[in-house]
C-alpha cells in the first residue's frame, strides 16, 4: 500500500527545495517541484485505479501514532475513500498541471526554489488535509495549507501590501480555525476520540435528530468552513489574496485549498444531518455569498479580482448544494470548478504576464489575435463558468444545484431564486471579463508570447472542463451518474421532493436561458454599446462604490474589530500594570523622603525623637489598662 | 551520585572557568560547554536507559543529611517531570555557550560562571525533593541571574535586573513563609519537623490555613511563571538581558515557576487548588490575551518576544488548573516546546542585535533577502509560537485547551481566541523583520557556521516535538497520572472517612 | 517609710527629672545640655535611693555611688569632646554640629 | 557577698580583659608600641576564648547575685571576644596609617568589650549598668578617636549626650521597678511578678522607661536616630564594633532580662516591642533606599536588622533564643566583614563611604569586592551566606509561634532592604573608573585581606552547613 506517498512525495520534495534550493540549478528545481507531484499524481492514479478496481471501500494506512494521552489519541494515519480520492485526484493532477505551468510562469524569479518548495509543500498539507482519518490530523493538514496560503500570497515579499494580504488571509482564516478547533474539542468531549469514521458511526446513534449539542458542533465546524473557504462572513480575505502569484491563486485560492470548507462539510455530513437548523443555515450562506460576490465581481476592474469574487460566489454555490444535503453535487461542482477555475486563473496569469503585470481590465482588450491560443482556452474556461448549456462542464454541475436547490428534500423557492440570480451574474461578469480582455482595442503592448509550459497545462485544463462535465448527466437528459453513484458509499444521495420530477427539464431550461441572456446583457454593454455602462456607473455611484468594495465588509471589520484591537494595544503598549509598581517605588521613596527629614543632624531633633517615642510608649501601655 | 554530579559539574565547571579566565578566555569558554555537554549526555544516558517510566515513579534518588536538626536533608530526586526539564536546562544551556561566544567579550570567565552557576541552581530546582533545599536553590539561581542581566544586558540593565530581583525575591519569601508554616503544622500534627518533600505530602490541615499556605506558594510561582499582573519585571528582564541571558530566562526561568506548580501547588494543596482553580484559569486566559495585545503593541524585538512569553505562560498556568490528564501533558509540552521556541527567538533577536546593533523591529525589514537561512530559522520559530500544527508548540497548545475544555468550556474559548491573536503579534514579528523591504543601511549577512550549530539542532527539536511527542509524553506519563490518580484516592479516602464519622 | 513618701519622693524625682529632660531640649548649648543630662541622672539616682530606703536596702544607695561615678566619667569625656568642638566649630551650639544628616 | 576562689575562676575572663588593659596602660607609660600593644590585644584576647572554649563550654554557675555564666552567655561572650579579635586585626591596619597616638586605642577596645561581656552575663541591674556604661563610656572616645577629623567629634558628642540621656531613662525606669518590686535581680523581679497578676502602673511606666534605654542602645525606631551619624563618624572599625559587640550585648540582655521574668504574659510589652520591630523593619530600610554614603546605608540596615531580631525576641521559646543566636553569629561576621572592607579601602583623609568609591570595584579589587558582595547579599539574606539561615530562623522562630504581622513585615522589609544592597553591588560591578591603588601598605592589606577572607569562608560555611553551628548553639543552650 503506498498510501503514505501521495502525501509524503511533495513533503520530500519541498524538504529537498529548502535544504538544498538555493545550489540547485532552475532546471533541477523544475524537476523535483514538478516532479514530486507528478509521481504523486501517478501513485494516485494507481491508487484510485486499485481503489475501483477492487471496489473497496476504503483503503487505511498508519504511518505511526501522533499522540496517545488519557485516551486522546490521533495517529498519523490516511483514510482513502470515494470522497478523498476524488479530491486527491483535483488536488494532484490540478496540482501537477499548476507546477508545469509555474516551471515556465515563474522562470524569472529569483525566488524560484521557494516558490516550488511553498507549493510543493501545499500540496502536501492539501492531502493530509483530505487523507486525515482523524480531526488532529485534519486539523494540522488544516493550518498547512493555511500557513503556505499565507506564504505563497506574501511571496512577492519585498511589497508591503502583499505582507499585508497575507496576514490577512491567515488571520481571518485562523478565526474560523479557532471554531474549528472548539468543535473539535466537543467532538472529543463527547465521543472520546476524533477519528472521523468513528465519529461519523457514532453521531447519529449518540444524537437525535435536531439534537442541541449537534447544532453547536456543527455550526462550529461551520465557522472554520466558512474561514477557509471565503464565505460570509469571513469571506474578505480572499480578494486581497490576489497579490499572489497566478499559479498561487490558481491553485490554493481556486482549485483546493478554498473548497477544503466544502470537503470538511461534506466529511461531517453525518453530524450536520442532525442538525437540519445548521444546514440551513449552511444553505443560507451559500446562497447569500453566491450573490454577494457576484455583484461585486460585476464592479472590479483587476483582472484576478473579478476571478476571485466569482471563485467565492461559486463556492457559494457549493455550500448551498451543501445545504440542501446534495453532497455529491457539491462535490461535483467542486471538481468542475477546480478544472475551469484553475483554467481561467492561468489564462489570466498568461494575459497578466503577457502584459506586463497589468491586472487592470480596462487597459487590456483585443488580444484576441495576439494570443490565440490564451483566448480559447480563457473562452472554454469562462464559458463553464456562465454555465453555457450542453457543451460546457460548468453547466452540468451547476445545473445540477440549481436543480436540488429547489427539488430537494431541503431545497426551497427561495434558494433557487437566489442560485438564479447568481447564474444570471455570473454569466454577465464573465463575459464582461472576456469581452474586455480580448476583445476591442489593443491598449497595451504584448510582450512575453506564452510557452509550451503555459499552453500545454491550459489546453488540458480546457479539456477537462468541457469533458467533466459528461460523467454526470441529469435524469431528463442521459441520466448517467458515474460520479454520484461513485461517491454513493460516502455520501448519500439526496431525494427529490414529490411531484418535481415532471418539471426538471424546465428548471433546465430556465437555467440556460438564464445563463445565455448573461452573455447577451455583457454582450450589449460591452461590445455594442460601450458606453452604457460607464453611464450606469454614474448614475448609482454610491451603489457602484458599495459594491465595489465587497458591500462595506472590510470597512466594517476594520471598525469593529481591527481598529480597536490596535487601539488598545498601542495605548498600551507601556503596560498599564506596569504603573501599579512604579506608585510602589514612588510610595517607597515618597517615606524614605519623609523619614530622612527626620535626619536632620540636629542633635535636639533626635532627643526630640527619644522623647516622642518615650511619649508614645507610655501612652501606649496607659491605654492598653 | 548522578545527580550530585549534574550540579557539581555545573558549580566546579563555573569556579574553573571563572579562574581560568585570567589566563585564557577562550578556554573558559571551551571550559563551560564541555561541562553542561557532559550534563547533558548524562541526562540523555538516563534517558534512554529509562525511556518510559513504569513501575517505579523516581528514576533515581540521592538523600543525605544536611541539617538534621532542622529536619533538613539534601535530597534529590528524579522523576519523568524532573528529568525532562533536566535535559531541557543542559540542552538550552549548551546552545546559551555558544551564542556568547562571541557576543561576550568583557569578564569572560564571570560571565560563564554566572551562567553556569544559573543553571546549577536552576538544576536544583528541578531534581530537589526536600522544601528547604528547593528554596535555597530558588533563591541561588537568582543571583548569578542578577549578574547576567546587570552586567552584561543592554543600555537599561540596571534597572531591569533590579526589577527582576526585587520581583522574584519578594514572591520567594511569601513561598518561604509557606514552607515553614507547612513545616511546623506538618511538625506539630506527626511531630516529625522535616522539610522532606514526601512527608510533607498529605499533611493534614485545615482548610483555610491550607488556602493560605497555597496561596504563599502560588506567590512564587506566580510571579516567576509570569501571571499577569505580576508580570511587568519579564518584558524588561528579557529585553535587556544579553542573548543567552534571556535565552536561560524564557527557556527555563519561567519553566522553574510551571514546575512549581506542578510539583508543589497541586500535589501538597490538592483541596484549596481544586476550588482556586477558575480564578487560576481566568487568571491564565487574561494572561493570553492581555500578553498578546502587548507583544502586538511593542516596537522593541526581544520585547515583543518577551510579551509572547506571557501569553504563552498564560497556557500553563490554565492548563494546570484544568486538573485533568491532558492538560497536564499539553503543559508539559508548553514548558519544553516553549523553551525551545522562544529561547529561539530571542537567540535570532540577538544575532539580528550583533549584526545592526538595534532591537527596533522599525528599523528591519527585508532581511530574507540578505540572509535567507535566517529568515527560515526565523519562519519555522515564528509559526512555533503561533502554533502551527507539525511543530511542537501546536501539542502543547492542543492538548492543554483540549484538556481544559472539559474544566471549563467559556475560558477554554476564550483561550482559543488568544490563538488568534497569536497569529497576528507573530506574523508580524515576520512582516517587520524579514518581508518587506530591505531597509537597513547596515550589512546583514547570514548565519555564521556557529549560529547554524545553534538553529539546527533547535528546529529539529522542535519539528520532532511536533511529530513525535509520545517519546516525551511517556516520560512523564507515570508522574502525571500518578497525581491525578493519587488525588482521587485521597478525596475518595476522605469521603469515606467523612462517611464513616 | 511609709508609702505617701516613698510616692512623694519619686515624685520629686520624676520632676527633678522632667526638669532634666526639658533642659536638654530647649538648650542649644551643650555644656548646658550636659548639665541637664547630669541632672537627669542625679534624679534616677534619687529615684534609687527613695527605693532604696522603702524596701530598706542599701542597694538603692549603692547603685547611687555607681551613677555619680558614672556621670562623673562620662562628664570628663564630655567635656574633652566639648572642647575639640569648640576648637574646630568655634562655637558651643549644639545645633550647628549637624554636618552629617540625610 | 562572699568571694571565693571559684567565682575568681568564673569571672576570669572579665579579669582577664581587665587586666589586660591595665598591662597596655603600663606599657603606653613606659614605651608607645603599636604593634606591642596589639599583640598584647590580639593575645588576651585569645585567651579569653581559650579560656571559654576549654573551661566554659560545659560549664553553668552563677556568681551571685551579679554574674549567671550560662551556655547562651559563654556563648555571646566567646562571639563577642572573637568579633573584637577580628576588629583589632582590622584596627591594627586602619589605625597603622593614621597620625594620632594609636596605642590608647586598644585599652578603649579591651574595655568596652569587657562592658559588653558584663552585659551579656548579667543578672542583676548594678551588673547590667555597669557593663553598660563601662561599654559606653569607652564608645565614646572610641568614636571621636580619629579627633582631628570634624564628623568623629560631631559623632561622638551625639552619641555622648543621646547615650547619656538614654541611660537616665534606663536608670530612672529601673529604679521605678526596683521600687515596686524591691529587687534588683532579675530573678526577684520576676518572683515579684509572678506573685502579681497585672502590672502596676509604676512597674510598667518603669519597664517603659527602660524599653527606651536598651531601645536606644539597640538602635530601634524611634530611638534610632543616633545610628546613621554615628556610623559615619566613626571610624571604620569603631563603627563595626558598636554594629556588633555593643548591640549584641544589649540584645542578649533584653533576651536574658524578658526571658527570665516572663514579659511576654503582659500584651502591653508584647504590643510595644511588636510596635517597635515593625518600625524598624520598615521605616529602617525605607531610610536606606536613596542613601548613597555606604556607612549611613550599613547603619539603616542595622536598624531594620535589629527589626528582624526582635521578631525572634517576641517568638521566643527556644527556637526564638536559637534564632536570636544563629542570627547573631550571622549578623557580626557579615557586618564585620562589610565594615572591614569599608576600612580596607579608606585612606589617610576619610572611610570610603561614598558609593561612588566603590564604582567599579570589581574590576580593581576582585577580592575586595567579591567579599563585600558576600557580606551584602548576606546582610539580604540569599542564600549560600550565613544570613540567609539566620534570616531563615528567625522567621522559621516567628512562623512557629504565628506572628504572621510581623514575619510578614519582615519578609516586606527585605524586599525593600534588597533593592539598596543590590544598589551598592550593581555600583560594584559597573563599569570601572580609573585604577587608582590602595591607600594601604601590602602587608597590612594582607592582615586585611586575610581577615577578610577568614570572615568570609566562616560566613558561607555558615552558610552552607549550618548544622555544625546550630549544634554548637543547641549544645549551649541545654
Amino acid at each position: 500500500m503506498k498510501l503514505w506517498l501521495i502525501p509524503a512525495l511533495p513533503l520530500i520534495g519541498s524538504f529537498i527545495l529548502i535544504v538544498a534550493g538555493s545550489r540547485l540549478s532552475k532546471r533541477m528545481v523544475a524537476i523535483v517541484g514538478s516532479g514530486s507531484v507528478g509521481l504523486s499524481a501517478l501513485i494516485t492514479l494507481f491508487t484510485g485505479y486499485k481503489f475501483i478496481s477492487t471496489s473497496a471501500t476504503s483503503f487505511h494506512y498508519q504511518a505511526w501514532q501522533w499522540m496517545d494521552v488519557a485516551g486522546f489519541s490521533p495517529a498519523v494515519s490516511f483514510h482513502l475513500d470515494a470522497l478523498s480520492l476524488v479530491f486527491i485526484f483535483v488536488i494532484t493532477f490540478v496540482g501537477f498541471l499548476i507546477h508545469v505551468y509555474s516551471t515556465e510562469f515563474m522562470a524569472d524569479d529569483d525566488g524560484y526554489a521557494r516558490f516550488f518548495a511553498y507549493l510543493n509543500l501545499f500540496v502536501c498539507s492539501m492531502l493530509t488535509l483530505v487523507l486525515a482519518d482523524n480531526f488532529a490530523l485534519l486539523y494540522l493538514g488544516w493550518e498547512g495549507v493555511g500557513l503556505c496560503s499565507y506564504l505563497l500570497i506574501g511571496f512577492w515579499y519585498t511589497e508591503e501590501k502583499n505582507g499585508y494580504a497575507a496576514r490577512k488571509a491567515f488571520i481571518v482564516t485562523r478565526v474560523g480555525d479557532t471554531a474549528l478547533a472548539i468543535g473539535l474539542f466537543m467532538l472529543f468531549q463527547n465521543f472520546h476520540t476524533l477519528n472521523i469514521q468513528q465519529i461519523a458511526a457514532q453521531a447519529p446513534q449518540q444524537w437525535a435528530v435536531g439534537s442541541e449539542t449537534a447544532m453547536v458542533i456543527s455550526l462550529l465546524l461551520l465557522g472554520g468552513a466558512v474561514g477557509k473557504s471565503a464565505q460570509l462572513p469571513l469571506q474578505t480575505w480572499l480578494p486581497d489574496a490576489m497579490a499572489g502569484p497566478s499559479p498561487v491563486s490558481a491553485l490554493i485560492h481556486a482549485a483546493t485549498m478554498v473548497t477544503a470548507g466544502v470537503y470538511l462539510i461534506a466529511r461531517t455530513h453525518a453530524i450536520f444531518e442532525l442538525a437540519p437548523d445548521a444546514l440551513m443555515i449552511v444553505g443560507i450562506i451559500g446562497a447569500a455569498t453566491l450573490v454577494l460576490a457576484g455583484f461585486t465581481a460585476l464592479t472590479q476592474f483587476d483582472l484576478k479580482r473579478v476571478l476571485a469574487y466569482s471563485t467565492i460566489s461559486q463556492i457559494g454555490y457549493m455550500f448551498l448544494a451543501l445545504g440542501v444535503s446534495a453532497w455529491s453535487a457539491a462535490i461535483f461542482h467542486f471538481m468542475i470548478h477546480a478544472f475551469f477555475k484553475a483554467l481561467l486563473f492561468l489564462a489570466a496569469g498568461a494575459v497578466i504576464m503577457a502584459l506586463h503585470h497589468e491586472h487592470d481590465m480596462y487597459k487590456m482588450g483585443g488580444l484576441k489575435k495576439k494570443l490565440p491560443i490564451i483566448y480559447w482556452t480563457f473562452l472554454i474556461g469562462a464559458s463553464s463558468l456562465a454555465a453555457l448549456p450542453l457543451v460546457t462542464g460548468g453547466f452540468y454541475s451547476k445545473d445540477q444545484i440549481l436543480w436540488l436547490s429547489l427539488a430537494g428534500e431541503h431545497g426551497n423557492i427561495w434558494f433557487f431564486l437566489f442560485a438564479l440570480l447568481g447564474a444570471f451574474i455570473t454569466s454577465i461578469y464573465t463575459f464582461r471579463m472576456l469581452f474586455l480582455t480580448f476583445f476591442g482595442n489593443e491598449k497595451t503592448h504584448v510582450g512575453h508570447i506564452p510557452g509550451n509550459g503555459i499552453t500545454i497545462p491550459l489546453l488540458i485544463l480546457a479539456g477537462l472542463s468541457t469533458i467533466g462535465g459528461f460523467i454526470e448527466l441529469p435524469h431528463s437528459f442521459g441520466h448517467f451518474t458515474v460520479f454520484s453513484n461513485f461517491l454513493n458509499p460516502v455520501l448519500p444521495s439526496v431525494s427529490v421532493q414529490e411531484g418535481f420530477e415532471s418539471i426538471e427539464w424546465m428548471i433546465q431550461l430556465i437555467a440556460a436561458g438564464v445563463a445565455l441572456s448573461g452573455v447577451y446583457v455583457a454582450y450589449i454593454f460591452y461590445i455594442v454599446k460601450p458606453g452604457l455602462s460607464e453611464e450606469l456607473k454614474t448614475s448609482a455611484a454610491d451603489l457602484h462604490k458599495f459594491w465595489f468594495n465587497g458591500w462595506g465588509f472590510d470597512s466594517l471589520y476594520d471598525k469593529l474589530f481591527v481598529k480597536p484591537f490596535v487601539f488598545i494595544s498601542d495605548i498600551n503598549k507601556k503596560d498599564i500594570v506596569d504603573l501599579f509598581y512604579d506608585g510602589l517605588v514612588w510610595i517607597s521613596n515618597f517615606f524614605n523622603r519623609i523619614f530622612s527629614y527626620t535626619q536632620s543632624g540636629i542633635l535636639r531633633w533626635y532627643i526630640m525623637g527619644i522623647v516622642i517615642g518615650g511619649i508614645l510608649l507610655l501612652t501606649l501601655g496607659l491605654i492598653k489598662n | 551520585m548522578i545527580l550530585v554530579a549534574f550540579i557539581a559539574v555545573l558549580m566546579i565547571g563555573g569556579v574553573i572557568a571563572w579562574i581560568t579566565s585570567q589566563w585564557n578566555s577562550i578556554l573558559s569558554r571551551w571550559i563551560s560547554l564541555i561541562a553542561l555537554i557532559v550534563n547533558f549526555v548524562l541526562a540523555i544516558f538516563i534517558w534512554i536507559q529509562k525511556p518510559t517510566i513504569e513501575s517505579s515513579n523516581w528514576i533515581v534518588q540521592f538523600s543525605a543529611q544536611w541539617i538534621p536538626s532542622l529536619g533538613v536533608s539534601f535530597s534529590l530526586a528524579l522523576d519523568g517531570l524532573s528529568l525532562l526539564m533536566v535535559l531541557l536546562t543542559f540542552f538550552l544551556g549548551i546552545f546559551a555557550v555558544l551564542i556568547s561566544w562571541n557576543e561576550i567579550q568583557e569578564r569572560v570567565g564571570f560571565f560563564h560562571f554566572n551562567l553556569l552557576w544559573v543553571l546549577a541552581g536552576i538544576t536544583g530546582v528541578f531534581i530537589t525533593m526536600d522544601l528547604f533545599l528547593f528554596y535555597f536553590f530558588w533563591e541561588v539561581m537568582l543571583i548569578p541571574m542578577y549578574f547576567l542581566i546587570g552586567i552584561w544586558g543592554h543600555e537599561n540593565r540596571r534597572y531591569a535586573a533590579y526589577k527582576f530581583f526585587i520581583f522574584t525575591q519578594a514572591s520567594g519569601l511569601l513561598m518561604l513563609l509557606s514552607i515553614l508554616g507547612l513545616y511546623f503544622i506538618h511538625g506539630r500534627v506527626t511531630g516529625t519537623f522535616t522539610f522532606d518533600y514526601f512527608q510533607l505530602l498529605n499533611t493534614e490541615m485545615p482548610a483555610d490555613v491550607a488556602r493560605w499556605l497555597m496561596l504563599g506558594f502560588l506567590a512564587a510561582f506566580i510571579v516567576k511563571l509570569p501571571v499577569v499582573p505580576f508580570h511587568t519585571w519579564l518584558p524588561d528582564a528579557h529585553s535587556q538581558a544579553s542573548t543567552a541571558g534571556s535565552l536561560i530566562l524564557a527557556g527555563l526561568l519561567l519553566k522553574t515557576g510551571a514546575y512549581g506548580l506542578i510539583r508543589f501547588v497541586l500535589p501538597l494543596f490538592p483541596t484549596a487548588a481544586a476550588e482556586l482553580a477558575p480564578w487560576a484559569m481566568l487568571f491564565g486566559v487574561i494572561g493570553i490575551l492581555y500578553g498578546a495585545s502587548l507583544a502586538f503593541a511593542q516596537t522593541d524585538l526581544k520585547r515583543l518576544v518577551a510579551y509572547t512569553s506571557v501569553s504563552h505562560m498564560g497556557f500553563v498556568i490554565f492548563g494546570v488548573f484544568a486538573f485533568n490528564e491532558l492538560a497536564m501533558q499539553g503543559v508539559v509540552m508548553q514548558m519544553i516546546t516553549h523553551g525551545i521556541s522562544t529561547g529561539a527567538l530571542f537567540v535570532l533577536a540577538g544575532t539580528i542585535y550583533e549584526r545592526i546593533h538595534t532591537r527596533e523591529i522599525t528599523s528591519m525589514g527585508g532581511f530574507w533577502n540578505k540572509a535567507p537561512f535566517m529568515g527560515t530559522i526565523g519562519l519555522i520559530f515564528v509559526l512555533a509560537s503561533l502554533g502551527l500544527p507539525g511543530l511542537g508548540n501546536f501539542v502543547a497548545e492542543f492538548l492543554t485547551l483540549l484538556g481544559a475544555w472539559q474544566a471549563n468550556q467559556v475560558l477554554t474559548i476564550f483561550a482559543t481566541i488568544g490563538v488568534v491573536a497569536a497569529t497576528a503579534y507573530s506574523l508580524r514579528i515576520m512582516q517587520k523583520v524579514f518581508l518587506g523591504n530591505f531597509s537597513s543601511d547596515k550589512i546583514v549577512p547570514d548565519l555564521s557556521l556557529r549560529e547554524k550549530i545553534i538553529m539546527v539542532p533547535l528546529v529539529i527539536a522542535i519539528v520532532w516535538l511536533g511529530l513525535f511527542p509520545q517519546s516525551v509524553m511517556n516520560t512523564v506519563k507515570q508522574m502525571i497520572s500518578a497525581q491525578f490518580n493519587t488525588e482521587q484516592i485521597i478525596s475518595n479516602d476522605t469521603e469515606n472517612e467523612n462517611g464513616s464519622k | 517609710m511609709n508609702e505617701i513618701q516613698v510616692t512623694s519622693g519619686l515624685l520629686l524625682a520624676a520632676a527633678l527629672f522632667m526638669l532634666g529632660l526639658i533642659g536638654v531640649l530647649i538648650r542649644r548649648n551643650i555644656i548646658f545640655m550636659l548639665v541637664c543630662v547630669e541632672i537627669m541622672l542625679n534624679s534616677a539616682g534619687l529615684a534609687f535611693i527613695v527605693a532604696g530606703s522603702k524596701w530598706t536596702q542599701p542597694d538603692g544607695q549603692v547603685m547611687f555611688i555607681f551613677i555619680l561615678t558614672m556621670a562623673a566619667a562620662e562628664v570628663s569625656v564630655g567635656l574633652a569632646l566639648i572642647l575639640q568642638i569648640h576648637h574646630q566649630l568655634k562655637t558651643l551650639d549644639g545645633d550647628a554640629a549637624n554636618s552629617m544628616r540625610g | 557577698m562572699e568571694v571565693s576562689k571559684i567565682n575568681i575562676i568564673d569571672v576570669l575572663p572579665g579579669i582577664f580583659l581587665v587586666t589586660a588593659s591595665l598591662i597596655a596602660m603600663l606599657s603606653i607609660a613606659i614605651k608607645r608600641n603599636h604593634k606591642l600593644i596589639f599583640g598584647l590585644t590580639t593575645i588576651s584576647l585569645l585567651g579569653v576564648f581559650v579560656y571559654l572554649l576549654v573551661y566554659a563550654s560545659n560549664h553553668r554557675f552563677t556568681v551571685e547575685p551579679l554574674f549567671i555564666i550560662d551556655g547562651f552567655g559563654t556563648f555571646i561572650t566567646g562571639l563577642i571576644v572573637m568579633s573584637t579579635l577580628a576588629i583589632s586585626l582590622l584596627s591594627y591596619a586602619y589605625f597603622e596609617q593614621r597620625e594620632e597616638r594609636k596605642e590608647e586605642y586598644y585599652i578603649l577596645l579591651l574595655l568596652a568589650t569587657l562592658g559588653s561581656a558584663i552585659l551579656v552575663i548579667s543578672k542583676h541591674f548594678i551588673s547590667l549598668f555597669l557593663g553598660l556604661e563601662i561599654l559606653s563610656i569607652s564608645l565614646y572616645s572610641m568614636v571621636a578617636y580619629l579627633r582631628k577629623r570634624p564628623r568623629s567629634d560631631e559623632a561622638g558628642i551625639k552619641y555622648l549626650i543621646l547615650a547619656a540621656f538614654s541611660s537616665a531613662f534606663l536608670l530612672f525606669g529601673m529604679a521605678l521597678v526596683y521600687s515596686v518590686s524591691g529587687s534588683m535581680n532579675f530573678s526577684g523581679i520576676a518572683d515579684y511578678l509572678s506573685s502579681a497578676n497585672s502590672l502596676p502602673l509604676t512597674m510598667q511606666a518603669g519597664f517603659g522607661l527602660m524599653i527606651i534605654g536598651i531601645g536606644f542602645k539597640l538602635g530601634v525606631v524611634p530611638f534610632h536616630m543616633w545610628t546613621p551619624d554615628v556610623y559615619e563618624g566613626a571610624p571604620a572599625p569603631v563603627t563595626a564594633f558598636i554594629a556588633t559587640v555593643s548591640k549584641g550585648g544589649m540584645v542578649v540582655l533584653l533576651v536574658r532580662f524578658f526571658t527570665q521574668i516572663d514579659g511576654f504574659r503582659f500584651p502591653v510589652i508584647v504590643l510595644s516591642f511588636t510596635i517597635i520591630a515593625i518600625a524598624s523593619m520598615l521605616i529602617g530600610n525605607f531610610l536606606a533606599i536613596r542613601q548613597n554614603n555606604v556607612k549611613r546605608i550599613l547603619a539603616y540596615s542595622s536598624i531594620a536588622h535589629m527589626g528582624y531580631v526582635l521578631v525572634a525576641f517576641l517568638a521566643g521559646g527556644r527556637l526564638g533564643v536559637e534564632a536570636v543566636s544563629f542570627y547573631l553569629v550571622a549578623y557580626f561576621l557579615t557586618n564585620i566583614g562589610a565594615f572591614g572592607v569599608v576600612s580596607i579601602l579608606s585612606d589617610h583623609d576619610r572611610d570610603a563611604e561614598k558609593i561612588e568609591d566603590y564604582q567599579g570595584l570589581f574590576w580593581r579589587h576582585p577580592k575586595i569586592a567579591t567579599v563585600f558582595t558576600a557580606m551584602l547579599l548576606s546582610l539580604a539574606g540569599i542564600p549560600l551566606t550565613a544570613g540567609f539561615v539566620g534570616k531563615f530562623y528567625l522567621v522559621a522562630s516567628g512562623v512557629n509561634t504565628q506572628l504572621w504581622l510581623l514575619v510578614f513585615v519582615l519578609a516586606i522589609g527585605s524586599v525593600i532592604g534588597l533593592f539598596y544592597y543590590i544598589k551598592i553591588i550593581a555600583t560594584m560591578f559597573d563599569k570601572s573608573v580609573g585604577t587608582e591603588t590602595l591607600a594601604l601598605r601590602p602587608r597590612l592589606y594582607l592582615i586585611n585581606l586575610i581577615t577578610l577572607f577568614v570572615l568570609s569562608i566562616l560566613m558561607m560555611f555558615y552558610g552552607i552547613y549550618p548544622q555544625g553551628l546550630i549544634e554548637r548553639i543547641q549544645d549551649f543552650l541545654k
